[in-house]
């Protein structure tokens, strides 16, 4: 099933204290490469139908992302096949 | 006559009776409002209370801007209806737009539980008229997502339009921009606060009785207002 | 066991004739609030069900000598062969999961019963006492018209596993039990142990716990009023997360668990059933589904506080309008804790469609609906007429509600009724619901004094040396305010929200809490929560003692008379006569105890097993203490405050 | 510059209440046709030379993620080209 994916992230000037929690962690993980991290929300919506790239964007619009301190991106995934590499 | 003052439940919200509590000890009437219902049932201001308004769950506030009370409210509140948003009540205000910025996570990310010292920073709003400016009082503050954010120009405009109404002293407890505790609207009736002044209101049960000026301070503007 | 496929289709074919005999599969009542499941029961039976169809009461009856993986589920053969014998058959997967679960020693309290007697024998009368031991919580008459309830419970080991979700359902859980009482829960309070303050683990475990307890208690608006924080190496692999609820109820909305009145209608109402904390029977089906099961069942539950919150709120609503005949809580044990204790409290019988239970995930066969632990649920007894309104104000709060059941008559000859659950028309339990609550195994386990105890003891405190300059002695004090065990807690308690609901009247860092319970009168209840690991290792019966005297003058101090005991007793496995002997004794100390303080014992909790290998925790006996206050504003903090006008106030020092 | 993005998401069998609390919302918002709603987090990391997967991959086992309850995929995304449509 196809679903439609909206990734909310914090706008760039906006602190993320839980990416910076993180990035200070990892020097004491033994990773000192990393430079940054920012953590966002991943969210998933499956329509009962088709899904609908125009719909999500209003949902994302209205309430997934608050438009002050967030940006959003969204895109049609094939669930089956993950987008990325399982660990 | 007694000011009717409505006090809004959402699901979730959690500090609903101790604001109607506040609202009867200054001496006002409480009117309890659902958040389904969009009639405010003739208030003369409304308080939006803390607590976890649909569990918070996406971000604070953002689910309960929808509920129809708050279409309601909104159009009032534009109109000049006097609201106090308390903490989660702030929050809800902001994401409706009737407050600019918004409310994050707790810089130290985690929620925080203090009796907090606050500095009245300005005495001219709906809900402060009877505090000083520069007055200083200790209200508990209890939030995860208290720290208050916005962009440089609007901030720099709150402060030169005097609409920063408290600030933090001694601590600032979660991270919040230029230690701001609360704001107010261009109009000076709506005003949101992370603290709680409605956990000051006894002695035996507040750290002080300085959150009560929130609550007389809003009857008198109504006394002095044009009916 | 066998594989699913050898369900021969003969059996199956005569089970499906089965709904025929006036088992409508159809509800009297079409009120499920949720159209699809209510469809899917109502749906023709396929030839698929028929392959893979659940075990059925007729499948077991025709193949008596199949192998069923009962040691696997934790029962003996001795068990196993009690379940054959009231059944007269071998028992369904169903009947078998159930039977596992309450037959388990946290649903049965097999190795304690024995023990835990005491309290109601060694008990002082009361004529406060309108709920007691064996209930969900006990209830304490405080006033003509007010009663408190309170108990405090264990959820160790989940807490282990995931911190944040197992602290926080330990939360949710508790609340349920008061909330089942009648009462609106008040307070919460959190007596913590941990291992070893800088060990890395207690970095996951710590943070977790406390963010677990202060997530759920802060969503759900309840003040945190106190507890404990104890750091111990003795709890690395076995942290302690007990959690306190208090309750307060007007007496006449005392609630009862009995399914009473047949004909009434059984209603889950909450969240929708998942495959939460089911690991213990996912071997039941892990004959047909292998490496998938794995994958599929975690142990773990998530809590949904806001859920909860709703949850409180209907309920009361209910109890207000009086539209319930008996409620139970879903705790530990699911659907099957709450069917069987509702029926067998009332003696009647029940009958229930499994397959209306509204589920999160479709697939879940009926030994995992009736195991499922999923949180935020509650069991109604519902007059058929009230139905509507009960749906009603589900609806208004927001949380679902569906009818699966119906309360049946006792049998003809006065015997209780049975418990009859169907599955999609096939019958997948029939029993009666007496033989899983209350005719379980009890045991009275070997005990024996630990062989190292002498050798502990002999190690005594005066023969330690002793700061004997002013310099050590200022350094003796230094080290000790700064240890883990005594220093500020305020890291932990100012994730708590001691605040909301604006009746707070003393919490941390004060001896006890105090709630105030009545706004006019001032009328309020004082709690404390103590426990002492290391006392009760040395010597449990006095160490239990101890506890309870350090909770009773805490409550004692604050103002208030003490009037009730809750009490978790956090041991390792009862199955090491050692373990089993320190609990014994820990009884009887506070049962003793009890006695000589003149208050009784009206709830509690045993957590067992906390125990790594060889290595049990230490013997933590955790004891709240309830008092009264008929007036508030008469509390006693803490702290010295300087009486007015006096130039310099006396301290005195009382006692031996 | 290419970063490794983490998606952290609640295993399918695991209760998510937030997911829940925003399916729940959308009929007041006018929509009808969404039938799940999933909610994680979405984990940018950037490192300092070029992007290291094992690394990621290392970082999110331990510390992004909570195997108990969550499972993730990593990759890597150029940023500067976004991976979806901004609204
Ligand atoms: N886990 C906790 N949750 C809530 N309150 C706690 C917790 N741990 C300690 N407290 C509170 O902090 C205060 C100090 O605790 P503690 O040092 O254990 O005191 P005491 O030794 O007097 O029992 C008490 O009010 C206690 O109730």
């Amino acid at each position: 099933m196809p679903r439609v994916v909206v990734d909310v992230m914090l706008k760039p000037e906006i602190l993320d204290p839980q990416g910076q929690a993180v990035a200070n962690a990892l020097p004491r993980l033994g990773v000192s490469d990393v430079s940054s991290v920012r953590i966002g929300r991943r969210v998933e919506i499956e329509f009962t139908g088709e899904p609908d790239l125009d719909r999500a964007r209003e949902i994302a619009d209205k309430l997934l992302a608050n438009p002050v301190i967030e940006d959003f991106t969204l895109r049609v995934v094939e669930m089956d096949d993950t987008e990325g590499a399982r660990p | 006559m007694t000011a009717r003052i409505g006090v809004v439940t959402f699901p979730g919200s959690l500090d609903d009776g101790d604001a109607a509590r506040a609202v009867r000890i200054a001496g006002a009437e409480a009117v309890r409002l659902w958040h389904g219902d969009a009639d405010l049932h003739g208030v003369d201001a409304v308080v939006l209370p803390g607590g976890f308004s649909y569990g918070d769950y996406l971000r604070c506030g953002a689910i309960a801007r929808f509920a129809p009370v708050m279409g309601t409210i909104v159009t009032a509140a534009r109109g000049g209806l006097p609201v106090l948003g308390i903490c989660n009540g702030f929050q809800i205000l902001c994401e409706s737009h009737l407050l600019p910025g918004a409310l994050t996570r707790n810089e130290h990310l985690h929620f925080r539980n203090r009796d907090q010292l606050l500095r009245i920073e300005s005495a001219g709003t709906a809900w402060t008229n009877v505090y000083q400016a520069g007055q200083e009082v200790l209200i508990p503050v209890k939030n995860g997502e208290g720290r208050y954010v916005a962009d440089q120009r609007t901030l720099d405009e709150l402060e030169a339009t005097g609409r920063v109404v408290a600030r933090y002293v001694d601590g600032n407890p979660n991270g919040s921009q230029r230690d701001i505790a609360a704001i107010t609207n261009e109009a000076g009736n709506v005003v949101g606060i992370m603290p709680h002044p409605e956990h000051a209101v006894e002695a035996l049960t507040g750290p002080s009785l300085d959150g009560l000026g929130f609550f007389t301070s809003i009857l008198k503007h109504l006394a002095g207002a044009p009916a | 066991m066998t594989t699913q496929s050898d369900i021969g289709a003969n059996e199956e074919g005569a089970t499906v004739a089965m709904p025929a005999d006036g088992l409508a599969p159809t509800p009297r009542h079409p009120v499920s609030a949720d159209p699809p499941l209510a469809a899917a029961s109502s749906r023709a039976i396929s030839a698929d069900d028929l392959v893979d169809g659940p075990d059925t009461v007729a499948q077991a009856v025709a193949s008596p000598d199949e192998l069923q993986p009962y040691p696997e589920l934790g029962l003996r053969d001795d068990e196993y062969d009690r379940i054959r014998q009231i059944l007269g058959r071998r028992p369904t997967q169903s009947e078998l999961a159930m039977y596992s679960i309450m037959w388990s020693e946290h649903c049965s309290y097999k190795s304690s019963k024995v023990h835990l007697r005491q309290f109601g024998e060694k008990a002082p009368p009361s004529d406060r006492l309108l709920a007691g031991i064996g209930e969900n919580a006990g209830v304490v008459q405080i006033s003509d018209r007010l009663a408190v309830t309170f108990k405090v419970e264990s959820h160790n080991h989940p807490s282990f596993v995931e911190p944040y979700q197992g602290a926080a359902t330990g939360v949710g859980g508790i609340v349920r039990d008061i909330l089942a009482m009648g009462a609106r829960p008040v307070a919460v309070m959190d007596p913590l142990r941990f291992g070893a303050a800088d060990h890395p683990d207690t970095a996951r475990v710590l943070p977790g716990v406390v963010a677990g307890v202060g997530g759920y208690g802060n969503c759900l608006g309840l003040p945190n009023i106190g507890g404990e924080v104890v750091f111990d190496p003795c709890y690395q692999g076995n942290p302690l997360v007990n959690a306190l609820c208090l309750g307060v109820l007007p007496v006449d909305r005392l609630q009862n668990k009995a399914a009473a009145g047949p004909g009434n209608v059984v209603v889950l109402m909450g969240a929708k059933t998942g495959r939460d904390g089911i690991g213990g029977v996912s071997v039941l089906a892990s004959a047909t589904f292998e490496e998938a099961s794995e994958q599929r069942r975690p142990s773990v539950q998530v809590g949904d506080p806001f859920t909860e919150k709703l949850l409180i709120e209907a309920c009361l609503e209910l109890y207000d309008a009086q539209l319930v005949v008996g409620i139970q809580d879903l705790g530990g044990a699911g659907l099957t804790c709450a069917l069987t204790e509702t029926a067998a409290a009332a003696g009647t019988g029940m009958r229930v469609w499994l397959e209306r239970v509204p589920l999160r995930e479709p697939s879940m066969e009926p030994h995992e609906i009736l195991a499922s632990e999923s949180q935020e649920r509650m069991l109604l007894v519902v007059e058929p007429e009230k139905l509507e309104a009960v749906l009603k104000t589900a609806e208004k709060w927001g949380v679902l509600a569906t009818a699966i059941g119906e309360v049946t008559p006792a049998q003809p000859d006065g015997e209780p009724g049975r418990l009859l659950v169907t599955w999609r028309g096939h019958v997948v339990v029939d029993v009666p619901p007496g033989s899983l609550v209350d005719d379980g195994p009890v045991y009275a386990r070997p005990m024996r004094e630990p062989a190292d105890l002498i050798l502990l003891q002999a190690d005594r405190a005066e023969t330690l040396p002793r700061p004997a300059t002013p310099e050590a002695l200022r350094e003796t004090v230094l080290r000790m305010i700064a240890s883990p065990n005594l220093c500020d807690k305020s890291w932990v308690t100012e994730q708590y929200d001691r605040y909301v609901l604006g009746n707070t009247v003393l919490a941390q860092p004060e001896d006890a809490g105090v709630i105030r319970v009545d706004e006019e009168t001032g009328l309020g209840v004082a709690l404390s929560v103590d426990g002492n690991g290391r006392y009760a290792r040395l010597d449990p019966y006095n160490g239990a003692k101890l506890a309870l005297a350090e909770s009773y003058r805490n409550v004692a101090v604050s103002g208030a008379q003490p009037i009730a005991v809750t009490n978790c007793l956090n041991f390792g496995s009862p199955e090491d006569p050692g373990v089993m002997w320190q609990f014994a004794e820990a009884v009887r100390g506070l049962a003793d105890g009890c006695a000589e303080l003149g208050i009784p014992v009206t709830g509690g909790n045993v957590s067992f097993y906390n125990q790594t290998g060889a290595a049990a925790i230490h013997p933590t006996p955790v004891v709240g203490v309830l008092g009264v206050l008929d007036d508030v504003a008469q509390r006693v903090p803490m702290g010295f405050a300087r009486s007015a006008g006096a130039d310099q106030d006396l301290i005195f020092l009382l006692g031996e």
